[in-house]
């Protein structure tokens, strides 16, 4: 549209001087893969949804790059006991639509989202909320059944977006005349954050413009443009032609393409996100720990990294990413030793080898990684047979523990070892929210819990380094690498940051010449 | 005439019906629980059963089918389990890029086909028949997506001779803003048919020019042009716009991977994302919508034929 | 001669299904035969004749029961056809025979003329296994082929001589009636008239009797004992053959008779030239079918449908249905002809 | 006889060939024969005999893997094969119009009845349009179609056969030929309206004083419609004469087989005579004259010689051995004495 | 009527059947683009069975050192991304490939086949509901058909191919209904059936045989298209699991390497177009020849 010529004009101006000044307004263009399946932030727990979320919503508090957390829409909060938390809101914040920002509609937001009626993907993040009550119209509190230490960290999440109580009201209404929840919230979301939303054409782009009236130092840019562009060749090209500014993401084996290229960069951002094989611990062989051991032994990390990763990401020891709180830097790492596995593998039996089955979904690098693993493998004479499968029957077969070993990912949006690890590894997670290991260890319960519960940042730090340590050991998943997040950058923009959960930050980009 | 129309409309029906069931039972027999792909990776248990609860899911399936078709029939198709928006406007604002990507196809595939086509039948076994089918069988036989990636790679990395980015430019909403745009994904997807019609242009030119009435003509003393383009083509046409008609159908539902490469966002993509979210009632919808275009498209053929070829009795 | 009845077709009505309107319903019937008695004995020659779509093909397809009568009664050596199961029928097929017009289309392009012979034989189970090569060369002899050919495919023989695998075919399960539907009209004369010896030598032979079908009323004299005219699904005329070509009754045999043209320059001859075309079998015309083109049609023939029945004037065994028989030969009623002579 | 009289058409030795997959078909070997003014000949033969290739040579209309090898086609003594295409239009439904056996595949199902005479008219006469169609709806009266007002609006599927060729007939005569040229009019229609249709064609080429070249293999036909008639076998004339030389002496041993072969509904026959053996392959032409394998007449000079064309005192034409004066058989045969006598 | 007389050709000694086929043999070879097609075919599939023999690569080994490397010596068409030889891959999936045309086209083909013969013959009620069933496959959209086969089955290539078969049924079932309902017309037919056979015995003896030249034809062009679909779904993630050398596949990891190695996708290409052209090419080919009408 109209200021995409405007920009232009601009770049024209600037030629001259030559100078790298940040420059306000211009469109800003994002090819991303795929589109937001609602802006409801209550509605959907994937990353695309998460990045519009991001830039229309604001919650209480929110994570900084050293992952400590800072005040957002609560100015302060106080612990006034293990279960109970006082928030102090600010009171210059008004919603998009006008309406004002205040306890109640903390409490709405809070209530909705643990409302079985609406069903939130995302009500496992305050699962654990007992009540929300409103104290005056600046102070909310909070009350959760069990001291639950990471609160802080999951009201930093996306899903504790704060969305405006009067579109809450009339998704309400819309619900009774038989319409989803979130339809009425996804056609017109009110956030308070510096972006505002403008137009949704769903599966093809959606484009949020500036907020003028937000209550911090607004955006730089304009508009905001994501375009949902899926094959990533053609993502490269827009970015390449200089159609799009941003493109997300940039397949590993196309970040030289890119770099190479005159008009763009790759932007690389270590990640808080883990990819792993892991194992179905009661399935034979696998219940025997040293074929774990043995297998994770095989593997050679390096070899993915280089092979499948174009050696981007860091080599993972444990579930966590350096960074994340309670992350233990100093757990064992498990080398890529054949002999030493086939010993373990003679020990447990298992000497000449064995079949079975490495699970997969179409994702083109875990179906690298896949054929990787197969080759390694064959050293000590174990047959892994591939199987790709799409991604629904996936999630559905692997939670049933229909598998042997399966590749998969965690990412971890707080930022905390208890988002990191708890469902992965506890127990009572077995199978759809996310131990689908089937992975069981009374001490590593018992620790899990414990570090929910403690206060103690310290303390829980000393926690969770136990955990990992008990992981290297029982081996339940052989962890890959941490991924890092790639995404081509036109040279035409600066200031995009993106964060280690994946989350564009695109409040300071601006563009320059 | 306007019996006719009626009737095969009504005999609509009962395809339609067996499509839905198919698309139906086809959903629910796939594995995949489309509340724990809203839930995501991580979701607690109470988390997927709360959404199975919401979109009904734990209903038996012949329960979910009758409430579903009833609804269908009163003009509802329900709306998206995923995002929440009606079924219909999803395909509305959906629809009309793939049947005009379809619509454009089909006219280039028609112009190039039926010219190739023609030249080759009259000058048939001369070189240039023999040149423009081995053309045209090229084209047949290139995967379309490799074509669409090949195409893509020429403009965006730029050949000196053609540097047109804005033929790669995505369109917001339909075609609106440069019609340059639909050239690429329009002649990715259009080379095929191109090149059946213009073989079966070919073959059924082949077929009238030796038929009496040609002779006839000849007879008459009416010129060699007009015996081939007058005489000949009007029959020829026949079984050419049967071919036409199947490849407009071809098109709208196999323009998923031209959709996919040149990213438009059209039926054949909302669908496939559909079937991987196990977004139920837009992947029934969005079949429903493709077949009844189908067939409307074959009614359509069939009143060409009639105006073509008085013969045919459409009783 | 005591004759004895071979077969006895009465009342034999064949419509057609005419599919339309919605969803495809019957909305109208080809009225193709329409309630027609006659009866064949044994050892004798049968001809229909009669223009093209009068229903010809259809009564023998209807006797054979390749299409199921819509009504009516064909009783073969008494039995009535009509009523056996399917199974039952085809033990019966060995009796009853056919054989076609188009000698291209009607063997299996994709059998040898052995093949062909020796699955007649093995469908009836007529001929031991061991024996069925030697009567098929046999077969082959009698219809005046070669041994050699046996093994041979349909298109290396001329039209002439696949009408003789044709015919080799009814004979392989020794049949009692042939109907001969059209089998020599797509032969040249030269080939015809062999293939019409043929049959009339294998009718001596083996007692056969025929039902021959034809349009041609040069072969229909030559070959027949006795003739049906038919006109429109219905029958004008039976009698035999002198009767009917000597003194033709009805208003159209005589009209059929005289627009045949004849192979000799010299016999000047007034023909009877028929007005308009052959009506629709569909809405076939209400009372006499032939009205709408009689030269003597009245008011009584739109009305009513004539008997077929021996007339006054008539020879025993002869039949015609028309109202104004007895008239028309007195020369009581006149005709409003166009009579006309060829240069 | 008859040279005297003014030939439109004379045919010269005319050779046609077609060139196949198995090599040469000589589908027409050595036609010669002439068309009076205002006279019908028929031409008659077997299927295969090259009756419809040889009209087909005349209007130079033969598919592309035929070709005149030899011979001339005089029309009013200019050579038809000598023109160029674009003349040879001209004369194409024009001066020389052809009807064809098959009513129904012969006319274009695309177009109305209407739409196709006019056609010829325009091209030929250069009328408009409407006058096209005004001469079209006179055309079909002539032709006794009735409510031609309505017909010209038609379809050809819409009419019956015997119209269709009624149409056909109006087509060709649009341009008041000056030669009719109709192979096998009426063999796919019911002798009733056969005998509309002979009627029709006998009558029109009186009144517009036309010459008919009349192909058909019904000799009942060629006795009541022709004045001349050509007896063709395997691609060659084998007799030539005037109509009643023809069926009361015939000198061809394959004419009197003919005729002895033809069933008769208007006299009574004991037996039919039919020629023995099949017509020769196309491929493997016999090297002396071609009825020899079938002729009961037949000598070894027979079997390796062919024989010539040769022409009597009266213009009447033979190939035959026996009447040459190197005939080696019986002096004393007698062709026609073979030839049954009508009351059998 | 007047009929075009067929000549008896009358070469001694020589076996009829033989001599049948001989023609049309003898036809075919004529046809200079069946020579062709079939030529490339046989090549295609001696290259499959005895090609692997000659290779010097495993078509798995992975040799990270060596990846993304463009057509040398060593490697002719070069290396992928694992550093796996492009040609032995190539090599490798020839018998795949042409395996999923094939039996695709086979498993179509029968069943197809049946229900035309049937609803053809029998015509009526049956025939209806068959080809409103039919129409039902025909009118929905393939590609989710796959999907959903696929889903359903696990991604595998014996799943691809009976997604691609099912596709094909109702070309197969229309193609063969006319021809059944042209040949069930015929006179023989009847005759057979006025000698009693039984509608199975008609059908497999008489039907069938006469009907099968539009079959093979439909077969040859139907394993084109077989190949190009199944090399669609490879490219949607749908297609034979890694790391089987299916060229679909191997086309679709290519794609994100266009600009840095391009033969890692026009290799693979190339070989489909060549392979379909080889089938499209003799499919027409044998059309002409086994229709007589198109004879010169
Ligand atoms: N299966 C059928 N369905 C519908 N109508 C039919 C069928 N078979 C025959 N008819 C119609 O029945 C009528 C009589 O047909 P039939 O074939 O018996 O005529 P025919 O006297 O044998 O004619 P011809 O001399 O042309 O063979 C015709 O009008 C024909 O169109
Ligand atoms: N296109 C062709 N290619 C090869 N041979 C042909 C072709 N057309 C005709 N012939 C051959 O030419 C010869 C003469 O054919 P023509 O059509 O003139 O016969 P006809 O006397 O008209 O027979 P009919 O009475 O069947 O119409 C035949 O032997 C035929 O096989
Ligand atoms: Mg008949
Ligand atoms: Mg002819």
């Amino acid at each position: 549209g109209g200021s995409d010529k405007d920009a232009d004009n601009a770049d024209d101006q600037n030629k001259e001087s030559g100078s790298e000044e940040a420059k306000a307004g211009g469109d800003l263009i994002l090819d991303v893969l795929s589109d937001a399946s609602s802006l409801d932030t209550h509605g959907s727990n994937d990353v695309v949804s998460s990045n519009i979320h991001a830039n229309i919503y604001e919650s209480l508090v929110k994570r900084n790059d050293k992952n400590e957390i800072e005040a957002s829409l609560a100015e302060k909060w106080e612990q006034s006991d293990d279960v109970t938390w006082e928030f102090t809101l600010r009171d210059n914040v008004t919603f998009h639509d006008g309406e004002k920002f205040n306890a109640e509609a903390v409490k709405a937001n809070l209530d909705r989202i643990r409302d079985p009626k609406v069903a939130s993907p995302r009500f496992f993040l305050f699962e654990m909320v007992k009540s929300v009550d409103v104290v005056d119209d600046q102070t909310v509190r909070i009350t959760t059944e069990y001291p639950f230490a990471p609160l802080l960290a999951h009201l930093s999440h996306n899903g504790g977006g704060m969305m405006s109580p009067k579109t809450i009201a009339a998704d309400y209404e819309g619900m009774k005349n038989g319409k989803e929840p979130g339809a009425v919230i996804s056609e017109q979301p009110a956030g308070t954050g510096y972006f505002k939303f403008e137009s949704w054409e769903t599966g093809s782009q959606l484009k949020l413009v500036k907020n003028e009236e937000y209550w911090d130092t607004p955006a730089l840019v304009d508009s905001v443009t994501f375009k949902v562009v899926p094959e990533s060749a053609t993502r490269i090209a827009d970015l390449e032609t200089g159609y799009a500014h941003i493109a997300d993401p940039v397949e590993p084996n196309e970040v030289k393409q890119v770099n190479d290229s005159d008009n763009a960069t790759v932007n690389q951002k270590a990640s808080s996100s883990v990819s792993y094989i892991g194992f179905n611990t009661e399935k034979a062989p696998f219940d025997d720990v040293k074929v774990r051991q043995a297998i994770a032994m095989l593997i050679d990390k390096e070899e993915i990294i280089e092979g499948v990763y174009e050696g981007i990401g860091i080599q993972a020891n444990g579930p966590l990413a350096p960074g994340i709180f309670g992350y233990n830097e100093d757990v064992p790492v498990v080398e890529h030793n054949v002999e030493k596995a086939k010993e373990l593998l003679k020990e447990a039996g298992y000497e000449d080898g064995f079949k079975t089955s490495i699970w997969t979904n179409d994702n083109q690098q875990r179906m690298d990684t896949a054929i990787l693993v197969q080759q390694k493998l064959k050293a000590a004479n174990i047959d892994v047979n591939v199987e790709v499968m799409e991604f629904g029957a996936y999630l559905e077969k692997s939670a049933a523990g229909e598998h042997d070993m399966f590749i998969l990912g965690w990412s971890n949006p707080t930022g905390d070892a208890d988002y990191g690890m708890y469902a992965l590894f506890h127990s009572s997670q077995k199978g759809n929210p996310g131990n689908r290991a089937f992975y069981e260890n009374p001490e590593v319960d018992k620790l899990l819990d414990e570090g929910r519960r403690e206060a103690d940042p310290e303390k829980r730090v000393e926690l969770y380094n136990q955990v990992q340590e008990h992981l290297v050991e029982d081996a339940p998943m052989v962890f890959i690498h941490h991924q890092e997040y790639l995404t081509g950058i036109s040279n035409k923009i600066d200031g995009f940051e993106i964060d280690t959960s994946g989350i564009y930050q695109l409040k300071n980009v601006h563009f320059v010449e | 005439m306007t019996k006719f129309i009626i009737r095969r409309v009504l005999q609509t029906i009962p395809v339609l019906i067996g499509v839905s069931i198919l698309v139906f039972s086809l959903m629910h027999l796939i594995p995949g629980d489309p509340a724990q792909i809203i839930a995501g990776e991580g979701a607690s248990d109470k988390t997927v059963e709360q959404i199975r609860e919401r979109l009904g899911l734990n209903e038996p399936v012949h329960v979910q089918y009758f409430s579903y078709i009833s609804n269908a029939l009163q003009g509802d198709l329900g709306s998206s389990i995923r995002s929440g928006r009606a079924v219909m406007d999803e395909i509305q604002s959906r629809i009309w890029v793939t049947v005009e990507l379809a619509f454009y196809s089909t006219l280039l595939a028609v112009f190039i086909g039926l010219i190739a086509g023609i030249i080759s039948a009259v000058r048939h076994y001369t070189l240039s028949d023999i040149s423009i089918m081995i053309v045209a069988l090229f084209g047949l036989s290139m995967p379309s997506f490799w074509m669409g990636l090949v195409l893509i790679q020429w403009f965006a990395v730029g050949v000196d001779w053609l540097p047109l980015p804005e033929f790669l430019r995505m369109r917001p909403s339909g075609w609106g803003d440069d019609w340059r745009q639909v050239i690429l994904p329009v002649i990715t997807l259009g080379t095929g048919g191109a090149a059946i019609i213009a073989r079966m242009t070919r073959s059924s030119m082949l077929e009238v020019i030796g038929q009496d009435y040609i002779r006839t003509a000849r007879a008459k003393g009416v010129s060699e042009r007009s015996v081939i383009y007058k005489h000949a083509l009007k029959n020829a046409m026949i079984p050419v716009i049967t071919v036409v008609g199947l490849e407009f159908g071809a098109f709208l539902g196999g323009a998923v991977l031209t959709e996919t490469i040149f990213a438009i966002n059209g039926m054949g993509r909302l669908t496939i994302d559909a079937i991987r979210q196990r977004d139920f009632p837009i992947v029934q919808g969005t079949v429903l919508v493709i077949s009844v275009i189908f067939v409307f498209v074959n009614l359509i053929v069939d009143i060409s034929y009639r105006l073509l070829n008085k013969r045919i009795d459409l009783n | 001669m005591a004759k004895k009845e071979l077969l006895k077709v009465e009342g034999l009505k064949q419509y057609f299904p005419i599919k339309g309107g919605f969803l495809g319903r019957t909305v109208n019937h080809v009225k193709a035969v329409d309630d027609i008695s006659f009866t064949i004995y044994e050892g004798e020659t049968v001809s229909i004749v009669g223009e093209s779509g009068c229903g010809k093909s259809t009564t023998g397809r209807a006797i054979l029961r390749l299409e199921e009568p819509t009504e009516g009664k064909v009783a073969f050596q008494e039995v009535d056809l009509a009523s056996l199961s399917k199974r039952e029928m085809r033990k019966y097929r060995k009796d009853l025979q056919i054989i076609f017009q188009d000698p291209y289309a009607s063997i299996n392009p994709r059998q040898t003329v052995a093949e062909i012979l020796t699955e007649a034989m093995e469908i009836q189970n007529s001929v031991p296994k061991e024996k069925r090569r030697e009567r098929v060369l046999e077969l082959l002899q009698t219809v005046g082929l070669n041994e050699y050919q046996a093994d041979r495919y349909p298109h290396e023989f001329s039209g002439g001589q696949r009408q003789r695998i044709g015919i080799a075919r009814a004979l392989s399960v020794d049949p009692k009636l042939i109907i001969c539907d059209e089998a020599v009209s797509a032969l040249d004369v030269s080939i015809q008239a062999q293939v019409l010896n043929l049959l009339e030598e294998l009718q001596e032979k083996y007692n056969l009797t025929y039902l021959f079908i034809s349009h041609d009323l040069g072969v229909v004299r030559h070959i027949s004992d006795r003739v049906i005219v038919m006109y429109l699904g219905k029958i004008v005329e039976i009698a035999d053959r002198n009767s009917l070509f000597e003194s033709p009754q009805h208003p159209y045999t005589k009209a059929l008779l005289s627009a045949i043209p004849v192979p000799d320059p010299e016999h000047v001859k007034s023909h009877i030239v028929l007005k308009g075309d052959v009506p629709s079998p569909i809405n076939p015309p209400t009372g006499c079918r032939f009205h709408t083109r009689c030269p003597f049609a009245q008011e009584r023939c739109m009305k009513e449908v004539p008997e077929l029945k021996t007339h006054a004037n008539m020879k025993e065994g002869h039949q015609a249905a028309c109202h104004f028989i007895e008239e028309i030969q007195s020369g009581e009623m006149n005709a409003n002809f166009e009579k006309k002579t060829y240069a | 006889m008859k040279q005297t009289e003014q030939a439109v058409l004379d045919v010269r030795n005319l050779r046609t060939s077609f060139y196949t997959d198995d090599g040469e078909v000589r589908a027409v070997d050595g036609v010669s024969f002439s068309v009076p003014k205002g006279k019908t000949l028929g031409i008659v033969g077997e299927s295969g005999s090259g009756k419809s290739i040889t009209s087909l040579s005349l209007m130079r209309l033969l598919p592309a893997s035929g070709k005149v090898k030899e011979g001339e086609v005089l029309f009013k003594g200019q050579n038809l094969l000598d023109l160029s295409e674009k003349k040879m239009r001209a004369v194409r439904g024009n001066v020389i119009s052809m009807i064809f056996q098959e009513p129904m595949t012969s006319l274009n199902p695309a177009f109305t009845v209407g739409e196709q005479i006019s056609e010829t008219l325009m091209i030929h006469e250069k009328l408009n349009k409407k006058e096209a169609m005004k001469k079209s709806v006179e055309l079909l009266t002539l032709v006794g179609i009735p409510s031609p007002q309505q017909r010209v609006k038609q379809y050809p599927f819409e009419l019956s056969g015997g119209m269709r060729q009624r149409v056909m007939i109006a087509m060709a005569l649009a341009c008041n030929p000056e030669i009719l040229i109709a192979d096998e009019p009426t063999t796919a229609l019911d002798v009733t309206i056969q005998a509309q249709i002979l009627g029709l064609i006998k009558d029109l080429q009186q009144r517009l004083d036309m010459s008919v070249i009349f192909i058909t293999h019904d000799l009942g036909v060629v006795a009541e419609t022709c004045d001349f008639v050509s007896v063709m076998y395997a691609g060659q004339v084998v007799e030539y004469s005037d109509v009643i030389s023809l069926f009361k002496k015939p000198k061809h041993p394959y004419t009197v087989g003919l005729l002895n072969s033809l069933p008769r509904h208007d006299i009574e026959q004991e037996k039919l005579i039919p020629i023995k053996g099949n017509v020769p392959n196309a491929h493997e032409m016999p090297v002396g004259c071609r009825f020899a394998p079938r002729c009961p007449f037949a000598t070894d000079l027979c079997r390796t010689k062919m024989p010539e064309l040769i022409t009597d005192e009266e213009g009447n034409q033979i190939r035959c051995w026996i009447y040459s004066d190197q005939w080696d058989g019986d002096p004393e045969v007698s062709i026609y004495g073979e030839k049954r006598t009508a009351q059998g | 009527m007047a009929q075009q007389t067929v000549q008896p050709t009358v070469r001694k000694q020589s076996n009829p059947k033989v001599e049948y086929y001989k023609t049309i043999w003898k036809r075919l070879r004529k046809n200079k683009a069946a020579v062709v097609g079939g030529i490339l075919i046989l090549f295609f599939i001696v290259t499959s069975i005895i090609g692997p023999l000659f290779t010097s690569y495993d078509p798995n080994e992975v040799d990270i050192l060596n990846k993304v490397q463009g057509p040398s010596a060593e490697h002719w068409f070069g290396t992928d991304n694992f550093g796996r030889d492009i040609f032995t891959r190539i090599i490798h999936g020839m018998s795949l490939t042409l395996f999923v045309g094939f039996f695709s086209v086979v498993i179509g083909g029968v069943i197809g086949v049946f229900f035309g013969v049937i609803s053809g013959y029998y015509g009526g009620v049956l025939d209806t509901i068959i080809m409103r069933v039919m129409d039902i496959l025909l009118a929905f959209p393939g590609i989710i058909l796959a999907l959903a086969i696929v889903s359903v089955l696990g991604g595998s290539l014996t799943n691809v191919i009976i997604a691609v078969g099912i596709f094909s049924i109702p070309a197969f079932a229309r193609i063969v209904r006319g021809s059944t309902l042209t040949v069930r017309k015929l006179e023989y037919i009847d005759a057979v059936r006025a000698l009693g056979a039984s509608d199975a015995r008609i059908i497999f003896k008489h039907i069938l045989p006469n009907v099968m030249s539009p079959i093979i034809v439909q077969a040859t062009l139907r394993i084109a298209t077989a190949v190009l679909t199944a090399s669609g779904l490879s490219f949607l993630g749908l297609g034979a699991k890694p790391p089987t050398p299916e060229w679909g596949a191997m086309l679709s990891d290519g794609r994100s390497y266009m600009a840095e190695a391009p033969h890692m996708v026009l290799v693979p290409g190339i070989m489909i177009v060549l392979v379909v052209l080889a089938f499209n090419i003799f499919g027409d080919g044998l059309r002409d020849a086994l229709d007589p009408k198109m004879k010169k």
